[in-house]
């Protein structure tokens, strides 16, 4: 069974690293901000799987600070953007 | 009994997986930023769901089922907000994106 | 054998915050070059921990407190250089405002 | 090195809590109350260096102390010998000097709360108390967040006035800084990573010869050079001292700059003690050269008197490092018995003096004319004949002429090249000794000239501001009088100190 | 091993990119993305503690704080950027960074096996400090010392940031943050995610003692949380020279001094705690520590005071 996690775990990281293609490649900030959302979303649930596989109850921890964080990340992310497209061009 | 949770944890987790593989195909694939955001937003959130259900089957204790809850509400609650205020930003200045 | 493979990753880490360092020529663009050397450090000191794990705990203790402690120095430095990048991006544009008018 | 803490060991907490409490006061009680916390608690602070001084000298071993009765590997030591002694005391009588000149710069204000009394008595103490940690630091990671302490007090002192111009140098010395302190702890990792402690007596037993060794001391090395502002990392340096109000200049250019220079000391006499490396030695003086050299031809270049003092600065520290080279000889016995040791040391604390003296009497010179332009100094030494006395006296040291501590210090450099063999040291001394004298005359020259017309200087400087640079330069003049062999206090508590250790 | 060889080179990846990325905003991007996989890594290294505090901090409040100067700095034209280098030095930096990323490899081979470690001696004196967690032993116990100066470093940050104030807003509330902004869902967030992660700061606090957790991942979150409030415009820092402000900043460290001098009195020695006593009088230190922490973190990313721009 913890194989079976671990397995799951390397993909669902596996696709967070594809959607960062998108983060890297754009075309606009949108896209960054939701590919950098896809890759919070992701490894949260990378996470939990890892801490299911290993048996590190702390490992839900950090995951669920992740989560907390990830709402900050992305708001700041959003407020930051859209205070440049308000007064920057 | 164990072996019904197993089963059902492990298809819980595969469909979780595959929702993110869909998310991603979207967002690489996606003509639009609004199409692709739908389908972000849709498609990972509810990977993490199953995800959780999945591992919920095999919670140690109520804390450890709570925290894998809280943690999905958390992503639900920061996708919805993103995706409204995204939405917010976008249209105006849609065509540059 | 996990040890070791993040220790190549955080030699890397170094290399390539160094490199940033010297070759991006904006401040905000070197500290973020900064805090992937910090990253890498870190890393590394984290694997001097895993290859320690004894006496029942999976790392050596001391060295994982350590990295917590630099963490927050790191961050202490990123955030005043940040606020002193900002001030002067201010006091520039005030100052070629002035040179201008 | 005794395997429990000393009595007196209490000193070393003592010297460093005293400082960061008032520290803590001034922020907690507001810009009204800092200059007088600061300025009652450095009687305080002077009497703890004066008294571990004292022990270290009456029970001829160094102080040590374990922090909450932790031993070593797993705890915290503090430890001072008589180079620690020397550096605490030195540094107390600087910033003691330095807050009394400050008072007219920095005075508290009436009513409200200003902005830079505030940030310049609590840094200053923070400063004082970050040296005072990283002298009596007997632990590497303990010397990073010492070190960590030290630049974060020290970078706000350039940008005080808020110009662009010291914002800018602020955040370029931040950054040398930073990736300064980032390689030693990267070093400090590895040697923690081969030999399970980060002690430093601990370290100096199991460390030994071998590619981990080497690279972790080159890296801690190579980031101290980059705080220490040796060439080629000086870059950061003229445009930060030059800017800074002059008290921070003095406190920056006399102190700051010697911590990681003192750690470089530790690390390559009190760490590798069994690990000699010539090569590695011979490159740092080649480096110590290079910047005696180069500072000194820059510093005589310079339009503006605060920028020939720091390049000044970036040429006397290449003297420190001379040390090594001339020291580490594996043939030649303990390194610290030797004349080039005691000389390296000695140029840090008397360059400190002078220096800061220097850096005061520039800044009276600019309060008074309102600018530090050297060409138009002239009548300066009739309005203002203290000062300029005081930037005399400090260019002596600086020269290397008698009576002065910084003629001791290069004798000690001079004798040890001849008896090494190795004349080329000696050349670099006396050039340096030569174009030094160069850019002080030149100074000179322009304030003892005759103006055309009198100059009235903009504002009266009172005889009492004066006299402190005199005084401290008066302190550099005084470290003449050392005699001309290895000082006894800076042997104590060297590791392997034979009875017939002194030569 | 697979997965940490994909996770390694997914590090690497977002590094490379960061340091690559063309746009200072893109590279932002890409370093939050980087602290979040240092998190992930930190938990394969077996150091749930310091995942905690990169999940915390190196991603979230650190990436806040560069999205924040980012979006400032595009908006005004970069100052008189240094002209970018030359290909000589490129190269040259190129190869220098090559030979130290091979060195470094190589020492980590060279590494002794087995490792020397303090585990043991962690282990043996655990007892004494009468707590569970051996990371916040060394925090608190036998290294509190570092513990100490750091917090001192840190306000001596603030200080520095402080100092950078323009003379005329010194005392001015410091309303960077567009309190009015118009956008409500913003709000809406911040008043259902901020109890919810005071909660979380508060229980990952309170575990430090005998699980992964503590001060610095407690009051990291709790300091975003402040963030993030402000960033709504549901609150806004006091003026910098409030008295009450200053004590909230200085309370933790200075009962952190105030026990450890107790510690001459009662255990004979700086920082020592008598035995029977020890968890009592570490957690008596904690509590301030955490606010102290907090309120420094969440000041340290809110910036000198300054006049909001029109």
């Amino acid at each position: 069974m913890a194989d079976f996690l671990f397995a799951a775990a390397g993909f669902v990281l596996a696709m967070v690293a594809l959607g960062l293609v998108r983060v890297l490649r754009g075309p606009s900030e949108v896209d960054r901000i939701m590919a950098a959302q896809l890759v919070g979303t992701g490894g949260i649930a990378a996470l939990l799987l890892l801490a299911e596989a290993t048996g590190s109850p702390a490992a839900v921890d950090v995951a669920l600070i992740l989560a907390l964080l990830a709402a900050f990340v992305s708001v700041a992310f959003v407020t930051a953007s859209s205070r440049s497209e308000v007064d920057g061009t | 009994m164990s072996l019904v949770l197993n089963v059902l944890s492990v298809l819980a987790v595969c469909a979780g997986a595959f929702f993110f593989l869909a998310g991603t195909v979207g967002l690489l694939r996606f003509p639009d930023p609004l199409c692709r955001l739908h389908a972000l937003t849709k498609a990972d959130n509810i990977g993490l769901g199953l995800v959780v259900i999945g591992l919920l089957f095999r919670a140690a204790s109520p804390l450890t089922a709570l925290k894998h809850v809280g943690v999905w509400l958390l992503v639900l609650l920061a996708g919805a907000t993103v995706t409204q205020l995204i939405a917010h930003i976008a249209r105006p200045s849609g065509p540059r994106a | 054998m996990t040890a070791t493979l993040y220790g190549f990753c955080a030699a890397v880490l170094v290399g390539l915050g160094l490199f940033g360092l010297i070759v991006h020529p904006q401040p905000l663009r070197k500290i973020l070059a900064f805090n992937l050397i910090g990253g890498g450090v870190f890393l590394l000191f984290g694997a001097v921990a895993r290859r320690g794990a004894a006496a029942g705990f999976g790392g050596d203790p001391v060295p994982q407190a350590l990295v917590i402690t630099g963490l927050v120095v790191a961050f202490a430095a990123t955030a005043l250089a940040v606020a002193l990048l900002l001030r002067l991006t201010g006091a520039a544009r005030q100052a070629g405002l002035r040179s201008d008018g | 090195m005794p395997n429990s803490a000393t009595s007196g060991g209490f000193l070393l907490v003592l010297a460093i809590v005293l400082p960061i409490a008032g520290a803590l006061l001034s922020l907690a009680l507001g810009g009204r109350h800092a200059e007088r916390i600061t300025l009652s608690l450095m009687p305080a602070g002077f009497a703890v260096a004066l008294a571990i001084g004292a022990s270290v000298w009456r029970t001829h071993h160094a102080l040590q102390y374990f922090i909450g009765n932790w031993a070593p590997p797993l705890g915290v030591a503090f430890r001072a010998d008589g180079l620690s002694a020397a550096m605490m005391i030195a540094a107390a009588v600087l910033v003691c000097g330095i807050g009394l000149f400050a008072r007219s710069q920095f005075p508290s204000p009436r009513y409200a709360e200003t902005r830079a009394p505030l940030a310049f008595w609590t840094l200053l103490l923070a400063v004082w108390g970050a040296l005072n940690a990283v002298f009596v630091g007997g632990d590497l990671f303990n010397l990073y967040v010492a070190l960590e302490l030290l630049t974060f007090a020290a970078v706000p002192l350039v940008a005080l006035d808020g110009r662009a111009e010291t914002l800018a140098a602020a955040l370029r010395y931040l950054l040398f800084a930073l990736l300064g302190s980032i390689l030693y702890l990267l070093g400090a990792v590895l040697l923690y990573g081969a030999y399970g402690t980060l002690d430093i007596v601990l370290l100096s037993d199991r460390i030994h010869a071998g590619p981990v060794a080497s690279a972790a001391v080159s890296l801690m090395t190579a980031g101290l050079l980059a705080k220490a502002a040796l060439f080629p990392f000086h870059l950061w340096l003229p445009p930060a001292h030059a800017g800074a109000p002059a008290p921070a200049s003095a406190l920056l250019s006399g102190l700051v700059v010697k911590a990681p220079f003192f750690l470089v000391v530790r690390l390559w006499f009190d760490v590798m003690t069994r690990l000699p490396e010539p090569a590695a030695a011979e490159l740092l003086g080649a480096l110590g050269a290079a910047a005696i050299i180069f500072g000194s031809v820059l510093a005589l270049r310079q339009a503006r008197l605060k920028l020939l003092i720091a390049y000044s600065t970036v040429a006397q520290i290449g003297y420190l490092f001379l040390m090594f080279p001339l020291a580490i000889n594996p043939e030649t016995g303990h390194p610290w018995s030797n004349a080039a040791w005691t000389g390296g040391v000695l140029q840090a604390i008397s360059h400190a003096f002078a220096k800061a003296a220097m850096f005061m009497a520039a800044g009276l010179i600019a309060e008074a004319l309102g600018h530090d332009r050297i060409a138009s100094l002239s009548g300066i030494g009739r309005a203002l004949p203290i000062t300029v006395f005081a930037f005399a006296l400090g260019g002596l040291s600086l020269m290397g002429l008698p009576p002065s501590g910084g003629f001791v210090a290069k004798a000690m450099l001079l004798t040890a090249a001849v008896a090494e063999g190795q004349w080329w040291w000696a050349v670099v001394v006396l050039a340096g000794g030569l174009l030094a004298g160069g850019y002080v005359f030149l100074v000179l020259a322009r304030a003892l000239a005759d103006a055309s017309e009198p100059v009235p200087p903009l504002v009266t400087i009172s005889s009492g501001r004066q006299a402190i640079p005199v005084a401290l330069a008066l302190c550099a003049v005084l470290l003449g009088f050392v005699p001309l062999r290895p000082s006894e206090l800076l042997q104590i508590g060297r590791p392997d100190l034979a009875i017939g250790g002194l030569r | 091993m697979s997965f940490d060889i994909g996770l390694t080179l997914l590090v690497l990846a977002v590094a490379a990119w960061t340091i690559a990325a063309r746009e200072t905003f893109v590279a932002v991007v890409g370093f939050v993305a980087y602290g979040l996989l240092l998190a992930f890594v930190w938990v394969r290294l077996a150091a749930p503690d310091v995942a905690l505090t990169e999940a915390a901090l190196g991603s979230g409040l650190t990436g806040g704080l560069l999205i924040g100067a980012s979006s400032r700095l595009r908006r005004s034209q970069s100052p008189a950027a240094e002209e970018a280098p030359g290909v000589v030095l490129k190269a040259a930096a190129a190869v220098l960074s090559i030979l130290v990323s091979a060195g470094l490899a190589a020492i980590v081979l060279l590494l002794p096996d087995p490792a020397p470690t303090l585990a043991p001696q962690a282990a043996a004196s655990i007892a004494a400090t009468g707590l569970g967690n051996p990371v916040t032993a060394v925090l608190m116990a036998y290294r509190a010392i570092d513990t100490l100066l750091e917090i001192v470093v840190l306000l001596l940050a603030l200080v520095g940031i402080w100092s950078l104030a323009p003379d005329r807003d010194w005392g001015r509330r410091l309303d960077r943050r567009g309190s009015t902004d118009p956008v409500s869902v913003l709000t809406f967030v911040a008043q259902l995610l901020v109890p919810v992660g005071i909660i979380v700061g508060i229980h990952i606090f309170w575990v430090g003692s005998v699980a992964p957790g503590g001060e610095f991942q407690g009051a990291t979150i709790l300091a975003t949380m402040w963030t993030l409030a402000s960033m709504a415009g549901l609150v806004s820092a006091a003026a910098v020279t409030r008295r009450w402000l200053r004590l909230v900043l200085t309370i933790g460290p200075a009962v952190f001094l105030a026990i450890g001098l107790a510690g001459f009195a009662l255990a004979g020695a700086f920082l020592a705690y008598p035995k029977s006593h020890a968890k009592l009088m570490i957690l008596v230190i904690e509590i301030p520590v955490t606010l102290s922490i907090a309120a420094t973190l969440a000041l340290l990313v809110a910036g000198p005071p300054e006049r909001a721009r029109q």
